[in-house]
């Protein structure tokens, strides 16, 4: 997410689309209810996790914690732009 | 004897070797499976467990193939028709118990589906690597009989055969199949229970006084049965025995005991082998293989016969006891034997030893995982036949 | 040729007999245990509670593993197999179920039982399979000379603890107990008359049956330990032995020459393996399931 | 000796194997045909691409492998890239129309058809049926077994209590798929 | 070639990655396991428990079996070794006492583990080996289809009990316990957090510790009994759980989708099998002991 | 490399053969064993258990044969020498772990004391029984190396032998003991440190970036090892893998990797076999034995050579790899090969196939459970002589 | 023991001495120490129990309970009588 | 080639096969010349018969069975019985004199001798030593080995802290055999 992009909750969630299995694990289990399916499919034709509600995220990873696949964590702004600025 | 209708699933199937091998199973009168699963053979004991209820009988999964390979032989001594499926690795764990079931003369029927090895290899992919463990892979000198379908009309039809030879040998008996026979699916037909010809134990006739567990006559080296509860009072052990089945473990016991264990299969292997052959008279080149092989051999051998080679087909049905009389009777006219085999050459060194120099013998070997391409037996044999 | 077990002169004269002469395969007497060896005393016991039991010795059968226990099989009248190291009790479970007719009785050592055989027992206890274990526990292996086994305290020498065994041991009751057996009861040698009685008791219960019995093995235990003879060893048991009848197994652990309890420590019903099957697929799938086993006895 | 080979991809879990057996089946026993099907797992049995071989022949089957099919059923597009170069000159391809885009990769000469199998399959209630689907179409454009053959080795093969569901999804795919073989 | 789990552009912008990745082999992942298997999240939770430890992961060892969860060695980042199956114990046993530096992780099926495994389950367990042992229980066999497992609860269909499981099932904690295990833990894929903190808590303690982990195999279990996908499954993980920590392990056995309980049961301490050797050939031996191990870290 | 003072026992000894195996194992540089007690091999564990607390390392008896099969194989990767001790229905139990010691390369000695089977057999008495069972037992295609001691001091000296060649090679090293020669007592002398060459693991240089786990070269087939804990993050496993160690279970990858593995030995044979002949230039007559049996037909040959008959000896000192290529070439001038070996007749039948017919083989079998008489051995001779 | 035997105690022994391996079990455990060992040695070289105190037997078989090899038992003398009669 | 071939026998627990080592290391490791030794067990590892071959040579030894003793070392009635036959005309039987009775059962030309062993180690306080005794009785009558080699034979067999004991026994022995000899 670039700088301007506009922020709108505590954080985001990064997915890596193509390993995702379409579980659903991330989706039920994030606490604010933010993720919902893509109605893409992936190569592999499942349907991946997408910030719907983009205000609700707070970064607090739980979709991260949950997802066997390890193919979405979340963070919250804040610490993202540490990273960044380490860099 | 004829086959119990209760188990024989009469008609026209369209299943794989798997499935054709627990319905022959069934059919010859098996009714007690302890299993333990593994792919590629799971698949037979999966049908088997969902088939018995309704037919009389006992599936038990257990903990591992060491209690699955003892546990059948419990069970024959308790009374039942029994079989031992695995593959490669859990075969490997049942070595022990080979050798008991041979030196108690327990019989049963031991399924390997053969996939590909060593170690866990790769689990999902043929091979016939098992071909030489079943023949040494116990402890100590003993003797088996095996047996190697191409189809599961043959899974079929040969289980039945293990069974019976099984009751007539009382030695373990191998239905060596592989992971593209245990999973190919065709037609499967299975006769009425009348036309299935079923060999009952050599149960004795004599009276619990009067019988030994393990006499027998020079003429006929096995043994009558009974079964725990009889009345018999039978004693059984995988220590040397004497006729009564006691231990006696002095050297010409052993040597009494185990010649005449050994004597069954050595001394009537000429009853016990069965080679199909096609063309052999008159070939230059004999294509010896066996299993889903002897299909892809074939194929090759009829477009060598197409390119005008003079090539012959010898298909060991079974493989032990191997037919080393009838190979060295081919060596008279042939001058080349081909043998393509899924492993790094096994039946090949028994080709080698039969022959004994009377012919040149080439081994065709595969690593497994597949079969053979058909163009490498095909330039075997084209080589072979310059 | 007359065996070393037939009567003699002055009890044929009274008519008299061995009382567990009829349990035993007398051609095959003498057996090969030490002199002292507590083996025999417990199989002496099982003799006499297949009298006391009442059942058709016909209808009975031991399997036994390898060991000197396990030369059991091979010395009592019955149908009886010597089986492999560590696998009577799956032998046994064939047996059962293939012919529920008979009673299945495993008889073996505490190595072969415990170490090479864990897991069947773990196993067998789990499904509560309808056999009855007897574990003849001499804290060692007799048979191939004395090393260490999974039930040697922490303390003796044994030829592969030489310099005393640091490694911890099963409480044998307990671990039955957690895997599900419905009987278990410990006693040793020199409790003759209640070890009879609870292979009597487990004869005639239904499903997985373990006894404890604990046994002096002279030459390779006791002796290589200064503990003296077989018989010093049965007065240790007598004079450190308390019964507990019903106690919480946990609280049976044993330790080098120190206090045992005793007793009969569970006695509890749930189906077993064979009636769980039968009564399963009778509701699940009715009159077309016959039951299995039913046409026996 | 007329013999058609067959191949049938896709992932697992889309009823591949199924799909395979049941045009084996009828070929076999309600076809009057010979028929040998050999199933091939990926190297790892979960998660990866199924495929099966289907013979059928007037003859007995020798070898029984299928290396270049006259025919292609295909319903991912992992198998329609890997069985594409397999196919027989002039050969036929099947697919799923959703899940497949041929994307100008077919050979020359070969007739390709789609079927929206996935869609039909959801529209008739139950995703799973889709490979019932596929064997109707196959059955519709190919014409290789008698209709009454496919419907009989359907029954044959699927759960009890959900005949009426399949024998929809094959009429679906069937009828389809005559419409496309004109 | 560029792997899947590579840094996405978005990521590299950010200096983001995936926390979990410094723990995983990226070039073998994507996974061969179904949408929806547990196996993955447990696994997930095991590489926040190794970065959380602080511990050196050069240090630290994992040792599969065979079957699904036997997989898991190949996916981390760490010395591992994907053994036979059942035998993931006895390699580990011996892992561990050849370089006693090593922290040894044990993480395997419970088919593998308890069925199979049993007997080196249990025996690790009476000698305290001080290896960590992770069981991923998912109620059947997973990599051979869906057979019956020790821990498949009454009822449910496997393919070897097609019409419905009859056969007792292991309370696995209290089977840990009565063998010995100084540590013993269960709690489910629901519960990550917990999760991480036991696996945690199991990498810094000595001796030999027991975690089962709970994972849906919506493939061959939840679909096959209709019990809906993994995420399903994981639901009924959430509301049927609770947490007893502390609590007598004889009661925590598992029923049909029935109620759970989960925490830390068993935490206590004895002396490791190594330990016990050196103290004891420190003491009987004296000053011609040379402890083994002692100069390793 | 020299032996480790600390774990030889320099000096003169009377011991038997199993006592002296044990300290060839720790001159070797043996510091684990897991165990399992079983007649008549036990002694070699129990003098290792006596041993090494004062050497430095660790014995731990398992709780049986498989647990400690594998458990040697941890150790291995934990970074010491080991060993399994076995005698047959332990060897059956073991046959899958030899596979995976196979497939992992992982270098270990298996010591096999052979007593008489099948099954529970004779547990005291001595056979060669299993000599097609170390070939042959596990699953799968795979090659090991097998060397026959014929005395106490053979057993130390091949002992050290065997983990330089597992070592060197990274197979399964067998020492083919028997009862006889474990529990034969004589004198051994054990040489100082300096003098026992010892081959060390073969420690890659590489750093961790670098360094792949099973990566060789065309000009050396075995790759290069390191052990847990070092920072190279290995994994190992018994699937079909590639140079990484990661399953790669292709045919192309199988080929690839089964082949070298076979290869190391097939295609070294030449430098590993190792006969001992005596005589064999010009004789009629040649005995092959190997262990024990040795020394009763080195008994029969000087016996038979007292006679006037021309025969040599060709001891088999490693039985695996089977010198195929020498027994071919002794045979241009021998006619007949008599072959004493206590079994029904494992071995001759590699001299047969190597032989194919260029000279008669005679197999003089013995059921077990003692050595053959020196008459039997000489009689055959004698027969083949005239 | 034949009728016109001395009958001291309530009961006598029976020993088969040469299945006897000395073990000592029995006289141990004889509740009224009526067994002690013979002086002789028989042919593997084990002294056997005799009745020593035949007084004090009571026929309990006692030492027939415990003794490991089968080569003793008790009998009442009341039970030998029956036993003969029956013959 | 001067070789001596002796079968020592008698029961398990009687330190048959310690008796024969001693011989053998004697010989062996202590008197210059080549010994093998062979342990035979009974069919049964327990309870039963045992003894032991020793072949006592100048020069290497091949064949390393006893089948025609020289020497016989006899500990009970049951080996004295057994072995007996085997022995090399003119051969010499040692024997245990209150377990082993000769009974005219001697061939001709047999030089035979017993040592009440058992009584004399019991006199010294441990009946276990016999086997001691007996190894003193062999070297004090055959003269095979100088006493030294013997002595320190057993002095590197025995546990330590018992050496006196043991000492004490094999001089016993020795002497008995010494003035046997003359
Ligand atoms: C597979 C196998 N491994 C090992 C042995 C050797 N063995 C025979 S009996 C035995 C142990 C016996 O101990 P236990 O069971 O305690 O019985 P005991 O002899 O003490 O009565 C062993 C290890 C064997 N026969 N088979
Ligand atoms: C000796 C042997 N027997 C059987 C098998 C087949 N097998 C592979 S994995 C497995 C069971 C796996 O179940 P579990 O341990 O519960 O793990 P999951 O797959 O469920 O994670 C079996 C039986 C094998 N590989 N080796
Ligand atoms: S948890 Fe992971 S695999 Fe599952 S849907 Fe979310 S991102 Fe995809
Ligand atoms: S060795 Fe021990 S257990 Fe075996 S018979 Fe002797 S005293 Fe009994
Ligand atoms: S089969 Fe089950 S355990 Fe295996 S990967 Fe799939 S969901 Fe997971
Ligand atoms: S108990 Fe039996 S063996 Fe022991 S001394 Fe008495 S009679 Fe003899």
């Amino acid at each position: 997410m670039s700088d301007d992009q506009q922020r709108k909750g505590r954080g985001t969630v990064f997915v890596k689309e193509e390993v995702c299995k379409g579980c659903s694990y991330c989706i039920d289990f994030c606490p604010t209810h933010a993720l919902e399916f893509a109605r893409e499919f992936n190569a592999k034709g499942y349907h991946y996790p997408v910030l719907g509600r983009p205000d609700d995220c707070t970064g607090c990873d739980n979709c991260g914690l949950y997802c066997p696949d390890f193919a979405i964590y979340g963070a919250r702004w804040k610490d993202i732009d540490e990273k960044k600025k380490a860099k | 004897m004829h086959a119990d209708p209760k188990g024989v699933l009469t008609g026209v199937h369209f299943i794989d070797g798997d499935h054709a091998a627990c319905e022959g199973a069934l059919a010859a009168g098996c009714r007690f499976v302890a299993g333990y699963p593994i792919t590629p053979s799971t698949e037979i004991v999966e049908r088997f467990a969902h088939r018995i209820p309704k037919v009389g009988g006992v599936f038990i999964q257990m903990e591992d193939e060491l209690a699955a390979s003892i546990a059948i032989q419990g069970a024959v001594w308790g009374g039942q028709k029994v079989m031992n499926v695995t593959s490669g690795p859990g075969l490997s764990l049942m070595m022990e118990h080979l050798g008991y079931a041979f030196i108690t003369e327990t019989p049963c029927v031991w399924i390997d589906v053969q996939r590909c090895g060593p170690s866990t290899g790769m689990p999902t992919g043929p091979a016939q690597h098992d071909m030489m463990q079943v023949k040494w892979g116990s402890h100590g000198d003993f003797q088996i009989i095996a047996l190697c379908p191409n189809s599961p009309q043959e899974c079929f039809d040969f289980t039945i055969r293990a069974f019976n030879m099984a009751e007539t040998w009382r030695v373990p008996v191998f239905l060596m199949m592989d992971e593209v026979v245990g999973h190919m699916t065709e037609r499967v037909d299975i006769p009425e229970a009348s036309e299935i010809e079923v060999v009952e134990r050599k149960w004795t006739k004599k009276k619990p006084g009067e019988y030994k567990v393990y006499e027998t006559t020079p003429e006929d080296p096995v043994p009558e049965m009974v079964k725990a509860g009889d009345g018999y009072r039978i004693h059984v052990t995988g220590l040397t025995h004497n006729e009564k089945g006691y231990p006696d473990m002095t050297v010409p016991n052993q040597e009494r005991m185990l010649g005449r264990l050994i004597g069954k299969i050595t001394q009537n292997a000429h009853k016990l082998v069965d080679v199909r052959e096609d063309g052999v008279e008159g070939a230059d080149v004999v294509v010896v293989s066996y299993g889903i092989t002897s299909r892809v051999a074939m194929a090759a051998v009829e477009q060598a016969r197409a390119k005008g080679a003079k090539v012959g087909s010898a298909r060991l049905v079974i493989a032990w006891p191997f037919p080393a009389e009838r190979m060295k009777e081919i060596a008279r006219t042939a001058k080349v034997f081909v043998v393509p085999e899924m492993n790094m050459g096994q039946m090949v060194q028994e080709v080698e030893r039969a022959v004994a120099g009377a012919a040149k013998v080439v081994s065709v070997p595969h690593a497994g995982g597949s079969v053979h391409e058909v163009d490498t037996i095909l330039n075997a044999i084209m080589e072979a036949a310059r | 040729m007359s065996l070393l077990m037939d009567q003699s002169a002055e009890e044929l004269e009274c008519g008299m007999d061995n009382p567990v002469l009829p349990f035993l395969r007398k051609d095959r007497i003498p057996h090969i245990w030490c002199p002292g060896c507590g083996i025999g005393t417990t199989v002496n016991s099982f003799c006499r509670a297949l009298g006391d039991s009442g059942m058709d010795l016909d209808k009975i059968a031991i399997v036994s593993g390898i060991g000197c226990t396990g030369r059991t099989a091979g010395y009592l009248n019955l149908d009886s197999f010597h089986t492999t190291h560590g696998r009577a009790i799956p032998f046994a479970t064939g047996l059962k179920l293939a012919n529920p007719d008979l009673k299945v009785v495993v008889y073996s050592g505490d190595g072969d039982l415990t170490a090479i055989g864990g897991n069947h027992f773990m196993h067998a206890a789990r499904r509560n399979m309808d056999i009855m274990v007897v574990c003849i526990n001499n804290f060692t292996y007799g048979m191939t000379g004395g090393q260490v086994a999974p039930t040697t305290p922490l303390g003796p020498t044994q030829t592969t603890m030489p310099f005393g065994n640091f490694e911890s041991s099963f409480n044998l009751p307990f671990l039955a107990d957690a895997c599900g057996a419905v009987y278990v009861a410990r006693w040793t040698v020199y409790h003759v008359r209640q070890l009879a009685k609870a292979m009597k008791e487990g004869l005639q219960k239904k499903g997985f049956v373990f006894i404890e019995a604990m046994a002096p093995c002279p030459t390779l235990y006791s002796r290589r330990n200064r503990l003296g003879d077989g018989v010093d060893q049965v007065k240790y048991f007598k004079e450190r032995s308390t019964i507990k009848n019903g106690v919480d197994t946990k609280d049976v652990g044993l330790t080098y020459q120190g206090d045992i309890v005793v007793g009969k420590f569970v006695d509890r019903d749930r189906p077993t393996w064979m009636d769980s099957m039968n009564d399963h697929f009778g509701k699940v799938l009715g009159d077309k399931y016959e039951t299995y086993g039913a046409h026996h006895g | 000796m007329a013999k058609t080979e067959i191949r049938v991809g896709g992932l697992g879990g889309q009823g591949v194997i199924l799909c395979g057996s049941i045009i084996g089946k009828a070929a076999a026993i309600h076809g009057g045909k010979h028929a040998t099907l050999i199933q091939a797992f990926g190297p790892e049995a979960r998660g990866s691409a199924c495929s099966a071989q289907v013979t059928v022949s007037d003859d007995v089957i020798g070898y029984p492998y299928v290396k270049n099919p006259d025919i292609l059923v295909l319903m991912s597009q992992d198998a329609f890239n890997q069985f594409i170069p397999q196919l027989k000159p002039g050969g036929m391809v099947l697919y799923e129309a959703e899940l497949v885009k041929p994307d100008g990769k077919l050979p020359e000469g070969v007739r390709a058809m789609g079927v929206p199998a996935t869609r039909f399959a959801e529209e008739l209630g139950r995703r799973l049926v889709l490979n019932i689907v596929m064997v109707g179409f196959f059955a519709g454009v190919t014409g290789l077994l008698p209709f009454e053959a496919v419907e009989k080795a359907v029954l044959d093969s699927v759960p009890r209590g959900t005949e009426e569901l399949n024998l929809k999804a094959l009429k679906k795919g069937y009828d389809f798929g005559r419409e496309q073989a004109v």
